[in-house]
């Protein structure tokens, strides 16, 4: 026998998604992390993982979400987008959890996205991205562009930086960052002098260095993701570019990278909102409780922070809603009184589009491989995923991609 | 080269039984959709056990011919899930540009239906005549396809706009008219690929038992010496290659119906090696060891990389050593080996000055 | 019946200025066993290897009115021309039915490869018959000996019904009363086919042969009956030595 | 010298020798149809197979289960059967090969190349290129050059031209006469029986008849043979 | 047009690191006709070995020298290690080998990725590698020009050492035949391990120049296999000139393209370029023929 077709269209939110499976009897309750423990991403993932699992400890040692302990399933996304899709459905229609955490290259979160969009369930984001998207079954605690593309823009633009180059690698995110970064410098008055991109899994940067120290450019914007940026930092060095003369700002070199880069990346810039330099309340106690982690890698970074907060805020989540429900969670979200004192400061979630506040910050690297901020916000950055607020940003593109979203 | 052709005609009606019958009935809807997913991968290998384990060309790039089921179905699903708007994805790298020239036709069923075969046998066609007449052999034709593999994977991560990128394509919500979401179409849709699956096999049951088995067979043991019976050898690894490519292109079509998104990943040089382990494993010259093979680590994948995903490394790189190392034939092969009726078989050659010689020359 | 002759005219084989065979005409008909005899390196494999299409080569070779130089090595064989190897090869993998099989298909049409073999072809019958393999029929090639492998080769080239036969030293391995029988075979072979054999076995060259051509360095010596050739006190000095090597009566 | 005692071996599930023992003695020639087990026989005594059972003692020592290479060693050398020699390499390179690290191994080259001429002609062809008959001569000159203590011969004159195999045939005379023992297999049988002081025929695997050699034992040898 | 000197340059550099990755395969595929497909886990093991020696010498003006010998040893050390348990087995089936080396490829890189941290591991480059050289009016960075040195001294060392040696001679033998090897005294054996310490010490060499360049982790030899096999496909099977010449010309192409058009293209461009290549020549630049049927 046949199902529905195209034209007797039930096919509405959820309609067919067969009746949740979260078993919320026990005295225990199952949560998904999904993270690339193998392949090329692992580079990166292992440690969101990690502090997902510290998290999950803390909560469970102060009394776990809503009187139950977390009991997780940890899968593996193999750094393989069909993989995280596949996985998403066996975690949610198989371990009935009631909620996946994880994910990190943008392109793993797009294969999710159908997937707990189908079976109405929820999926928490923790890395920095290029935005343009919102769905009621995710939670995004990692920033999007008008927190961290666009500060480090408006941070570039206050230094008298007229000419940029764009290095990034060769994905969605820095495809999709890039092109907001045109449009944005185009308002600011900066030239885009030259715009190269490498596969994510090639390291030699060298013939593109050469053509930025040509271009020669007041400011590098580094959209550059995993080991790729070793790549870039070393032969940015070798070619004899300094900070003093031509500095990178980067989006995805953080704490966790920038040791394997030795001193080559020192005196450059990263735009995040979270470091582990950042002087705020809780985060030394974060960085502490990471420290004293068996699994930790002894330095804490954004991703890592976003993860952490996104199991706390499905925690404050959960507790609002009085329940496990999706419906009921997203419902208590929409109230937007839910918050987290996050290592970062006091972020808070918009329950329309499901991200959260944060602070921007400009940190500067230090031949400890820390960050000194350079820069900061004069206050939280409210999400703009879509950029309404931003008048430069063309409406019918908008326009187009909500409809397309649907 | 089975003795007996109708015991493995059987063996097929068995499996049969077992995917279209039994499975649908006793595995939830999660488990009947990744057996799905492991269909199509074994599409592909019953593919490579023609064109490797029976005409001795290792095809480490059958990710190509993948892909271009793949991309081709996956175009059509896009743009049946795009209506006639241009696809999301592309809005987002330059809303203004018009739909790439080469999707409009993938709005027509018809054509994609079309492509999904013909485009497979045009492209193995025309390479595979280019290699094989100029005697492009052994581990240099093995090389060049997995580099084709790897070129095109780069390719398309490569052309973000018009073809998804290392995003893929994804978020089909049609499949020619169906509700993808419907339990019902989905089952469906895993039934088409299954039904498929045995399709090929009988394919192959019937190349094999024919006289152009075993043509193929001498071939790959001695291409040179077929030519002074009078056959062109390139012509006959043509068929076979030609053949092996058709059913990769048809397991990616229907990869992606089932698995929902593909990617570049999905074809580069990891993924067309997998598809070879799973070959390797069930047995490169049998009938069913390459099927049973390719499902075998589709579920080793599924349930050992959950439940143990370092150990899942490991266990697939032991896998390759152990069974390369003292079954290459396969699990296929334990069963003659146990009972002991196995053909006598030259082990250990005594080498003329030709046998080793070339390492062109040199098969499996 | 007399079939086509083959006629090979002023056969030219260069090798990166080694000049292998350098203007060698010689004809050979049905009817006749036809020896090519000389010293190692005369280079009289290089011309079954020019005449097969093996090895580019100038002049001509003719089969009736058919030029063959020039063509690819299958479709010489499509006409008729067919050889065994000085090291034999056959399809180790395959039992002796199946390699007859797959020489005996050669006129088949393509389709017809698609079907599976039912039953043996009354022509492999016979050729298994000939070269006394009827007792291998289901045996790998692969473990036949070496003199097995040999008979195989001429099985395939009955199968696939040459004209021409082009045997490189088919004897080699072979017991005396196989080399008599395998030299009888040829005797009966060449009755409708042109046979042309070489070998080094002077006491089976002398059994068989009825015209006889030596090479020496790539140039016709001589060439006529066996007796004639015999005489030849060039052919004595390059190639047959004088009587007092230990021969075998 | 060599002694091969109750031999079985065979390929795989196949047996080929059966309970095969070979007399000893200075020149020892093994005689056989096609197939019958010489190659097998004298692949098994250089180390190339190894028996499923029975012993191979070469000058006192059991060597049955030393690599090929180590037989050479104690002073063994193999000319197998079918013109083998390593293409990739000129003919001097092949020589050059076994001739390494001796004493002398220049002049050992240089009497192997006096001996065949058409080596010292080709000696910078690569040996892949060379006629059969070359190949053959080569392979000669190459386990010559070992001066070993026992050549393992397996048919040595096959595809070479009249005039050599008469050097060939008189060179096995003259290295018996020197004191090397010789393990041969020839099918011509009169040339064979003629050098060799004891002889073994082998019949699918079986020996059927030992016994010495010389002239006289050629029609017996021959009624053995003629099935 | 000014893009000319700079990218020819910087290409020789690229084809200088491609030859280091190839030279090695070229030994174990080209004579020994092993597919090594974990060679690039080879390489790797030669950068972590690099870090390794970092550890203890802190001073890095010193440690790169030191490490490039330790690398050697430890790369080919694990290159015994595969020839012994495993290759071994498998002369007869080359292809084979293709798949069994992929499996420890898969091994390696898992346990480099728990044993290391997973982000990689710092090697810093020497100080007297810092700078550049000024050619034509193009700052040449320094660390290229050492690796195109590494690079010669690698090439020089391995064909002085097939050529006036009699290894060489008994490599070449070997691979042609193993049985007729083994009965003309050459203990297989003996020459199999050394050839494959060999080839498995220059990935390790490779590695510390690889090291210097991108980043070192459980992934980074996985970019190298392909394009080094390549080179060797396309210089001519064990053909050492050819394995030169191929690397330099698919690094300048790689250079040119990425110019032109972007690093993923020019990746793309430069795999076709050789396909098409193998496609005109497919017995790669330099050829040897025999006349065996095989
Ligand atoms: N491809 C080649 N390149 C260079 N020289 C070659 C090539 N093929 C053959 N030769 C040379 O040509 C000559 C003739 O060789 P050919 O094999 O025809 O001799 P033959 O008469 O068959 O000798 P034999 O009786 O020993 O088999 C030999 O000297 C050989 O070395
Ligand atoms: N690699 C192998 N595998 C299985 N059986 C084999 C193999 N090689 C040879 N045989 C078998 O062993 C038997 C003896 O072969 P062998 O080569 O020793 O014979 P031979 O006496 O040397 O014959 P010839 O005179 O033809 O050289 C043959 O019948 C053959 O079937
Ligand atoms: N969202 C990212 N960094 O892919
Ligand atoms: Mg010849
Ligand atoms: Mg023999």
């Amino acid at each position: 026998g046949c199902g529905a077709r195209a034209g007797d269209d039930t096919a509405g939110a959820g309609s067919s998604a067969a009746a949740s499976c979260v078993d919320t009897s026990g005295d225990t309750i199952k949560l998904g992390f999904l993270n690339s423990l193998t392949g090329g991403m692992a580079i990166s993932e292992k440690t969101v993982s990690n502090v997902l699992h510290m998290a999950a400890d803390e909560i469970n040692a102060g009394g776990g979400l809503l009187g139950k302990k977390i009991e997780y399933v940890q899968e593996d996304g193999a750094t393989d987008w069909p993989t995280f899709a596949e996985k998403t459905e066996k975690l949610l229609t198989q371990d009935c959890v009631a909620a996946i955490f994880g994910g990190w290259t943008s392109s793993s979160r797009k294969a999710v996205k159908p997937v707990v969009e189908k079976l109405n369930g929820l999926f928490f984001y923790p890395v920095q991205y290029e935005g343009l998207e919102s769905s009621p079954n995710i939670y995004y605690t990692g920033a999007t562009t008008n927190q961290q593309i666009i500060p480090a823009m408006d941070f570039l633009a206050s230094k008298g930086v007229k000419t940029l180059f764009l290095a990034g690698s060769d994905y969605v995110f820095p495809r999709t960052a890039n092109a907001i970064i045109k449009l944005y410098a185009a308002k600011l008055g900066i030239k885009i002098v030259g715009e190269e991109y490498v596969p994510l899994d090639k390291d030699d940067w060298t013939s593109q260095v050469a053509k930025i120290a040509a271009a020669k450019p007041d400011f590098i914007f580094n959209t550059i993701n995993g080991s790729s940026n070793v790549g870039f930092i070393k032969a940015y060095y070798d070619a004899g570019l300094t900070p003093a003369k031509t500095p990178i700002i980067s989006v995805s070199i953080a704490e966790e990278e920038a040791p394997a880069m030795g001193h080559e990346v020192t005196g450059n810039y990263a735009s995040w909102n979270y470091f582990q330099s950042l002087k705020t309340a809780t985060n030394p106690k974060f960085i502490q409780s990471w420290k004293a982690y068996p699994k930790s890698s002894g330095v804490t970074s954004d991703p890592m922070e976003a993860a952490y907060i996104s199991l706390y805020l499905y925690k404050a989540l959960v507790e609002a809603a009085g329940s496990f429900d999706v419906n009921a969670v997203n419902a208590a979200a929409k109230k937007n009184t839910i918050t987290f004192d996050a290592p970062e400061g006091k972020v808070t979630l918009d329950g329309e589009n499901h991200h959260i506040s944060k602070p921007g910050h400009i940190g500067r690297i230090n031949a400890d491989n820390q960050f000194d901020i350079v820069w900061a916000s004069d206050k939280f950055i409210e999400p703009d995923p879509y950029l309404e607020g931003y008048d430069w940003f063309p409406a019918d593109i908008r326009k187009q991609l909500t409809d397309a979203a649907g | 080269m089975t003795k007996k052709p109708w015991i493995s005609l059987g063996g097929i009606g068995v499996f049969a039984v077992l995917l279209l019958a039994v499975a649908p009935l006793v595995l939830t809807d999660h488990w009947l959709n990744n057996l799905g997913k492991y269909c199509c991968w074994a599409i592909a290998a019953v593919g490579i056990g023609l064109a490797w384990g029976r005409g001795g060309m290792l095809v480490m790039g059958q990710g190509v011919f993948f892909a271009l089921g793949a991309y081709s179905m996956a175009m059509h699903l896009t743009l049946e899930t795009a209506g006639d708007r241009i696809p999301a994805f592309m809005v987002l790298y330059d809303p203004l540009a018009p739909l790439p020239a080469f999707w409009e036709p993938f709005r027509g069923a018809g054509f994609t239906l079309a492509a999904i075969v013909l485009l497979p046998v045009v492209v193995a066609g025309a390479l595979g005549y280019a290699l094989f007449k100029r005697r492009v052999k052994g581990a240099y034709f093995a090389i060049l396809s997995q580099a084709l593999a790897v070129a095109l994977a780069v390719l398309i991560s490569s052309t973000i706009r018009e073809t998804g990128g290392d995003t893929g394509l994804s978020d089909f919500k049609y499949f020619f008219g169906f509700v993808l979401n419907d339990p019902a179409n989905r089952q469906m849709v895993y039934l088409i690929a299954a039904g498929l699956l045995i399709v090929c096999l009988l394919a192959v049951w019937q190349f094999y038992r024919s006289r152009f088995g075993e043509l193929l067979i001498a071939t790959r043991d001695a291409e040179e010496r077929v030519r002074f019976l009078g056959y062109d050898p390139a012509n006959v690894k043509l068929v076979a290659f030609v053949v092996s490519a058709l059913m990769a292109s048809i397991g990616g079509a229907l990869f992606v119906p089932i698995v929902g998104i593909i990617t570049p990943a999905e074809i580069g040089a990891a993924a067309s090696i997998l598809m070879i382990a799973g070959v390797a494993l069930g047995g490169r010259a049998s009938l069913f060891g390459p099927a049973l093979g390719a499902i075998a680590v589709g579920w080793g994948q599924s349930s050992l990389g959950s439940t143990w995903p370092d150990g899942w490394t490991y266990v697939l790189g032991l896998l390759f050593i152990v069974v390369i190392l003292f079954l290459p034939n396969g699990l296929s092969s334990l069963p003659a080996r146990f009972t002991g009726r196995a053909r006598r078989t030259p082990v250990e050659q005594p080498t003329p000055a030709i046998a080793a010689a070339e390492l062109e020359g040199v098969r499996s | 019946m007399t079939g086509a002759s083959l006629v090979v005219t002023d056969l030219r084989v260069e090798f990166s200025g080694f000049v292998a065979v350098g203007g060698v005409s010689f004809d050979a008909h049905p009817g006749e066993v036809r020896f090519l005899i000389g010293p190692n390196g005369a280079g009289k494999t290089t011309c079954i290897d020019a005449v097969t299409g093996l090895t580019k080569a100038t002049g001509s070779a003719r089969l009736g009115q058919t030029e063959l130089l020039g063509k690819q090595v299958h479709k010489i064989v499509r006409r008729g021309i067919g050889r065994t190897f000085q090291t034999a090869s056959v399809f180790d993998e395959l039992t002796v039915l199946q390699n007859l099989d797959i020489a005996a298909g050669l006129h088949r049409r393509s389709v017809s490869l698609l079907r599976a073999r039912r039953g043996i072809d009354p022509s492999i019958e016979r050729a298994l018959e000939e070269t006394g393999l009827t007792g291998e029929l289901t045996t790998p090639a692969g473990i036949l000996s070496y003199g097995q492998k040999q008979w195989l080769e001429i099985a395939m080239l009955l199968v696939q019904d040459a004209k021409v036969l082009l045997l490189d030293e088919p004897v080699a391995g072979m017991s005396q009363d196989e080399r008599t029988a395998t030299g009888e075979l040829l005797q009966r072979i060449a009755a409708k086919r042109i046979v042309l054999v070489v070998e080094h076995d002077m006491d089976f060259m002398r059994r068989f042969a009825t015209r006889v051509t030596v090479l020496h360095q790539g140039k016709v010596l001589s060439q006529g009956t066996v007796a004639e050739v015999q005489a030849d006190p060039q052919v004595q000095e390059v190639y047959l030595g004088t009587a007092d090597a230990i021969t075998e009566a | 010298m060599l002694e091969l005692t109750d031999i079985e071996a065979g390929y795989g599930r196949t047996r080929v020798l059966h309970g095969v023992t070979v007399p000893t003695g200075k020149v020892v020639a093994v005689l056989g149809h096609n197939g019958a087990g010489k190659t097998t026989l004298l692949r098994l005594a250089i180390g190339l197979i190894k028996p499923s059972k029975g012993r191979v003692v070469f000058d006192g020592e059991d060597i049955t289960s030393l690599a090929p290479n180590q037989r050479v060693k104690r002073g063994m050398a193999y000319v197998p059967q079918g013109q083998q020699a390593f293409g990739q390499l000129t003919t001097l390179e092949n020589l050059q090969l076994v001739a390494d690290g001796r004493r002398r191994g220049k002049a050992l080259i240089e009497a192997q190349m006096a001996r065949f001429p058409a080596l010292e002609k080709f000696a910078t062809r690569k040996a892949g290129l060379l006629s059969g008959g070359q190949r053959q001569q080569l392979a000669i000159a190459r386990a010559l050059i070992t001066e070993p203590k026992l050549l393992i011969l397996d048919e040595p004159t096959e595809g070479i031209q009249p005039t050599i195999v008469a050097e060939i045939e008189h060179t096995i005379v003259q290295l018996a006469g020197e004191g090397i023992n010789v393990l041969l297999v020839e099918q011509h049988i009169g040339f064979a029986l003629q050098a060799a002081e004891r002889y073994v025929v082998l019949a699918s695997g079986f020996v059927t008849q030992t016994g010495e050699g010389g002239m006289a034992a050629t029609s017996t040898v021959r009624a053995a043979m003629a099935i | 047009m000014d893009a000319l000197i700079p990218q020819l340059l910087n290409g020789s550099a690229q084809g200088a690191l491609l030859l280091l990755a190839a030279l090695g395969l070229s030994l174990t595929f080209g004579q020994m006709g092993v597919i090594n497909m974990a060679h690039g886990e080879f390489l790797m093991i030669g950068a972590f070995s690099a870090y390794l020696v970092q550890q203890v010498i802190a001073a890095s003006d010193l440690s790169i020298p030191v490490a490039l010998p330790v690398a050697f040893v430890v790369a080919g050390l694990f290159g015994l290690l595969l020839e012994v348990t495993i290759i071994r087995w498998m002369y007869r089936r080359p292809l084979d080998t293709l798949l069994v080396t992929v499996g420890v490829g898969l091994i390696l890189q898992q346990a480099a990725l728990q044993i290391f941290p997973s982000q990689g591991v710092p090697v810093e480059k020497p100080s007297w590698l810092d700078g550049q050289l000024t050619i034509l009016g193009y700052a040449w960075p320094m660390r290229q020009l050492f690796t195109i040195l590494l690079a010669a001294v690698c090439v020089a060392a391995l064909s002085a050492w097939l050529k006036y040696t009699s290894f060489g001679r008994r490599i070449r033998a070997t691979v042609h035949n193993r049985d007729l090897a083994e009965t003309t005294g050459i203990s297989t054996r003996t020459i199999d391990r050394l050839t494959f310490f060999v080839g498995s010490g220059l990935a390790g060499v490779a590695g510390v120049a690889a090291s210097l360049i991108g980043g070192t982790n459980s992934q980074m030899g996985a970019q190298y296999i392909i394009p080094a096999f390549l080179v060797v496909a396309a210089g001519g099977i064990g053909q050492l000139k050819g394995t030169i010449l191929a690397a330099w010309a698919v690094g300048v192409a790689l250079a040119f393209f990425a110019y032109w058009t972007t690093g993923s293209l020019a990746q793309v461009l430069a795999f076709i370029l050789v396909i098409v290549f193998l496609q005109l020549r497919p017995q790669g630049l330099f050829t040897v023929r025999t006349r065996s049927l095989a």
